[in-house]
């Protein structure tokens, strides 16, 4: 069994209305995979993901424990 | 090699004094390179009046450590600090401060250059606007790294 | 725009707040681009323990101010402040400031290493080192702009 | 009557073992003539000229009550 906990930030965080959730899954999956499971819509075009705080692409398979970060193009400094 | 996010007002040059003071390279180094980003009461035509600075806790600073570490492996700097704001900032206040000390002036100026390009696009940091009307509005994306020339 | 010329140690980041206090710019910059030189005590592979800065009075003022001059038809610039020193000076005191505060950092960064570069090539000043030997030499040229990428 | 003021900087000064003096001249010459009536020995390579703070060629025209300064590679920042 596989435990991730999901995370958002700023406008997509507001977009769905919470900061943070777990997911129980059987098998791995792609982190697009594991936001079309959660979300039912099309990860936006411009969505960053992180597993463990380090980016990814959207084709990486997630493991037990991840956390899975989806969030708009940053804009710091 | 120092990061720091906080979360109230900072004063860059103090900063920029204390670390220095309490480095062990006097005489070592020719050159220090820094830049500071500082709120303005305007963004893309529209008077703002407040921000707030959301970031990823953790993965800021992994980021942000990642970057120097690649910095240090293009340039040869003997050190390097930021500080980042996060939180409820006014307008005048400082955002971010990176300082490069290095012994020749090139390593500085170019590796202060890229670290805050990377920041730009890399550290999990995200701004919303507080307009004058009291509309507040994500910024959407960071302003280009090149100058266009006159 | 202002060019300090000063014959006893200046200490940067004071001159930068207080030059930045009296600025009429609250919340109209948002970049501060600031290079810092300092005396190493070593230089071309000696211990140098003193150093003297000759420099062309009346003409040093001309060429810094035409160098700015030139910076600001190229790049959006608010403000600008130089400050190099001249007379004897140890090892670790600052020998020049250049700060540069804009809009947007690109601008803020390229005036910046761009003014820096220019007065490394056209502003006359001269150094006179004193190695650990006592022996005094002409510095001849200064290093090159570009840093040697790792 | 063409009167001009010449300067020496840094390593310059100290080879020719003065800083300044004052040249009379019947005509307007260039700024290599003028060395070379001066010192009787060719300009060094990379010497810089400028006449009033204004840096010139080699073959530039003096003018009645020019500065002309002759210096090696500035060497400050």
């Amino acid at each position: 069994m596989i435990i991730i906990t999901l995370r958002y930030f700023a406008s997509l965080r507001e977009q769905i209305g919470r900061s943070q959730e777990t997911l129980t899954l059987t098998d791995s999956i792609t982190v697009l995979d594991v936001w079309q499971k959660v979300h039912q819509t099309p990860l936006p075009d411009n969505t960053l993901i992180a597993v463990n705080m380090e980016y990814v692409e959207r084709m990486h398979y997630i493991c037990d424990g991840d956390e899975v970060a989806f969030f708009p193009p940053v804009t710091g400094g | 090699m120092t990061i720091k996010i906080v979360e109230t007002v900072f004063e860059p040059f103090q900063e920029i004094h204390a670390f220095q003071m309490q480095l062990a390279l006097n005489g070592k180094f020719g050159a220090t390179s820094i830049f500071i980003g500082t709120m303005r009461d305007f963004n893309e035509g529209d008077q703002v009046h407040a921000m707030t600075l959301e970031h990823y806790e953790g993965m800021t600073q992994k980021q942000l450590e990642k970057i120097i570490e690649i910095a240090k492996d293009k340039w040869t700097i003997l050190e390097a600090l930021i500080v980042h704001r996060i939180g409820d900032i006014l307008p005048s206040e400082p955002i971010v401060l990176i300082a490069i000390w290095s012994a020749h002036r090139a390593d500085a100026f170019d590796a202060c250059q890229y670290i805050m390009e990377e920041l730009k696009s890399n550290a999990p940091f995200w701004k919303r606007e507080t307009l004058n009307s009291n509309q507040t509005r994500w910024v959407v994306k960071n302003t280009d790294s090149s100058a266009n020339q006159k």
